[in-house]
């Protein structure tokens, strides 16, 4: 039964999609849309590792004896907040790359850089 | 599900809109597969937090995205050859949801039945959280902190001052535009606040903790200073108190784990905290999600603050700019669009 | 029947994205969002119940509250986009 | 008592499907935006509430019921408002309406429920 394996082929198109995106496109804020994409694509990789049939949610309870994996999820809670600041992190060098370039193209932002290069 | 996910690769402002259904989705997702405390921060960062970020940086930045001019094809052959490659990597992996994989076999049955007695918390997430990878948690805040820092200091503006008769003016007016929200808002704040403070205390027994509870703290004071302006909210939360607070909750969480250090065990060990080591491991853990809290909270107002900060000052710029270019050119005023531009205008006029 | 909701709750979700995806301006986008946040919010609270634990509704809560705070926020940041954008595109007529 | 409170359950359930269904078509065919909100405004609400309220049938107790409460409180107020706040905003930027040609101020704003 390869279908089985279905969780890991939605990972991997969403990750395929994340990183088309980081490469193809131009933008800047699109690429930090496309790395975001990428980013969950991962966390839905370690939870589905960390899912078990017939388990519940691992929080102790009377009468219930089967849970997921707790590990994963510990390390996917800590990286979807830290994913967060990254991510406004890179916006702010965003915003500070328009205000200097006037653009957010990488392209447009190559050219400036090559007539700049060129003046000295 | 994940069809979303593919049409997404549309341009434009929709593209934000479109991250926002994709976190909520992937949030429900998470819950599909009984992650629950994942599910909660997904929602309250995925859906809210990081569109809005997005979305004030796109009001800064323009928002139509340029023509693509080199093809794609190549970056498509990049991708799909790496896609091929991974899923043929995938087809050693174990089955979806079989108990057997070795995921399941070494760290976490340990976690899952002795958790009870070691650390006495229900919520096996945040005893492995805040008690056996704490050192880990204490890493990823100090992470949270620095990218804080960073934001402020890529965008942290000198301190400027603004005529006051101008800003109230805007608040008049901005109270007529929002009386509905506003009020509501208003009666709903406090009830996020305290829920947020339920989520903190209550992240033991369900699910919850300081890092969800930070967000949503976050995400009530955001909602306030949207609805009243920026000036309003710092005026509530100052921008050294919040920069305050963030260091403090590195610290505390950091602090703890010196007491224990100190008291003859292992950095961030919590049994000797109090005579009973469950107790202990209660205190320690209790402290800890307080310290991840305040971070998280205030990293979160300090990041939104500064990126609206930094747009009000642009709007500022441009309307400066905009009314010099009137008194010079006596132009009758066509490009006012809407009553409030046109009155803060006026006043600015009358200022001068 | 808490399985039919969910189907029905599913489709719903579905035309939501699908508007939002066509949606000619950006106020059927933020419509087809909120609808699909709230649409989100009774998909949880039914699996909760589906599946036997309906402690979580936590999670259905922080939903609602971020689902009003993300709307109100592109709202409130949507302005001014729309400014740049009409500032090229008509000088027609303001309003009063 | 039990199978009254099942059947109950049930039809509420059933209510809120149907409400929730065709506000979903709705925002799929109307022609413009504001026949849109009207459409959503309205059925999304009572739709969740409906929802809401079977759902409370189906476990009256304890903590469960509480949270259950605050949720459809807290639909109640901000479904309306966030619309509010949508059509003003729309109005606002000069998004007409598509009318015959009758009215050039604009019907009444959707009705908030």
């Amino acid at each position: 039964m390869v279908l089985g394996l279905y969780n890991y082929w939605i990972v991997v198109l969403l990750m395929m999609i994340g990183f088309y995106i980081v490469i193809a496109h131009g933008n800047l804020i699109k690429k930090l849309v496309g790395l975001t994409i990428f980013q969950t694509s991962v966390f839905i990789f370690y939870i589905s590792m960390g899912n078990v049939e017939n388990g519940s949610a691992p929080i102790l309870a009377e009468g219930l004896s089967r849970y997921s994996n707790p590990l994963p999820h510990v390390l996917i809670l800590t990286a979807i907040v830290v994913g967060i600041a990254t991510t406004a992190l890179g916006l702010a060098l965003v915003v500070r790359i328009k205000e200097s370039y006037g653009s957010i193209e990488e392209d447009e932002i190559q050219i400036q850089d090559q007539l700049t290069e060129d003046k000295t | 599900m994940i069809a979303i996910a593919i049409v997404r690769t549309k341009d434009l402002l929709a593209v934000v809109m479109l991250t926002g259904i994709y976190g909520l989705l992937s949030a429900s997702f998470f819950v599909v597969l009984d992650a629950v405390d994942v599910a909660f921060t997904e929602a309250a960062v995925g859906a809210g937090i990081s569109g809005l970020l997005m979305l004030a940086a796109i009001t800064m930045t323009g928002r139509t995205e340029a023509p693509k001019r080199h093809k794609p094809l190549l970056a498509l052959l990049v991708v799909f050859v790496t896609g091929g490659m991974l899923i043929y990597g995938t087809l050693d992996m174990p089955y979806f949801g079989s108990f057997e994989a070795p995921v399941h076999q070494h760290v976490a049955p340990r976690y899952i039945n002795d958790s009870m007695q070691e650390v006495g918390v229900p919520n096996i997430v945040t005893s492995v959280l805040a008690s056996y990878r704490a050192f880990d948690t204490l890493g990823e805040v100090a992470v949270i902190f620095t990218a804080g820092i960073g934001v402020l200091s890529l965008l942290s503006l000198p301190q400027r001052r603004r005529s006051y008769r101008l800003d109230e003016s805007k608040k008049e007016l901005m109270h007529e535009q929002h009386m509905v929200v506003r009020i509501v808002s208003k009666t709903l704040i406090p009830f996020i606040l305290l829920f947020a403070l339920y989520v903190q205390f209550h992240g033991d027994f369900g699910p919850g903790g300081g890092f969800q509870a930070g967000v949503i703290f976050a995400a009530a004071i955001i909602l306030y200073a949207m609805l009243f302006g920026l000036d309003t909210a710092k005026r509530v939360f100052n921008q050294t108190l919040i920069q305050l607070i963030a260091a403090i909750g590195l610290l505390l969480y950091a602090s703890v784990g010196v007491v224990s250090l100190f008291s003859g065990v292992n950095y961030l060990d919590y049994n000797v905290l109090a005579d009973d080591p469950v107790a202990g491991q209660h205190l320690g853990i209790l402290l800890i999600e307080l310290g991840v809290g305040c971070t998280v909270a205030a990293v979160m107002i300090i990041i939104f603050f500064n990126f609206v900060g930094r747009r009000e000052a642009q709007q500022d710029a441009n309307e400066q700019n905009s009314t010099e270019l009137n008194n010079s050119h006596e132009l009758k005023s066509t490009e006012l669009k809407s009553t409030e531009l046109n009155n803060t205008k006026q006043n600015n006029r009358e200022g001068e | 029947m808490l399985t039919a909701a969910t189907i029905a709750i599913l489709v719903v979700m579905f035309l939501a994205i699908i508007r939002c995806i066509v949606g000619p301006t950006l106020y059927d986008r933020i419509l087809a969002f909120n609808m699909f946040g709230t649409k989100t919010v009774l998909l949880i609270s039914i699996l909760g119940f589906l599946m036997g634990r309906p402690e979580f509704l936590d999670i259905a809560l922080v939903y609602a509250l971020i689902n009003f705070i993300s709307v109100i926020g592109v709202l409130r940041f949507s302005d001014s986009v729309e400014f740049k954008h009409q500032d090229q595109a008509s000088t027609k007529e303001s309003k009063q | 008592m039990n199978i009254l409170l099942e059947i109950g359950s049930g039809i509420c359930l059933l209510l809120g499907c149907f409400l929730c269904l065709s506000g979903g078509v709705g925002i799929l065919r109307f022609p413009d935006f504001f026949t849109r909100m009207h459409a959503v405004g309205v059925t999304d609400t009572l739709g969740a509430g409906m929802i809401l309220i079977g759902l409370m049938l189906q476990n009256p107790t304890g903590l469960v019921l509480l949270k259950l409460l605050m949720i459809l409180l807290l639909t109640l107020f901000i479904n309306p408002t966030a619309s509010h706040a949508l059509a003003k905003a729309a109005l606002r930027n000069n998004l007409h309406m598509v009318l015959d040609e009758s009215t050039d101020k604009g019907g009444d704003k959707p009705s908030k429920p």
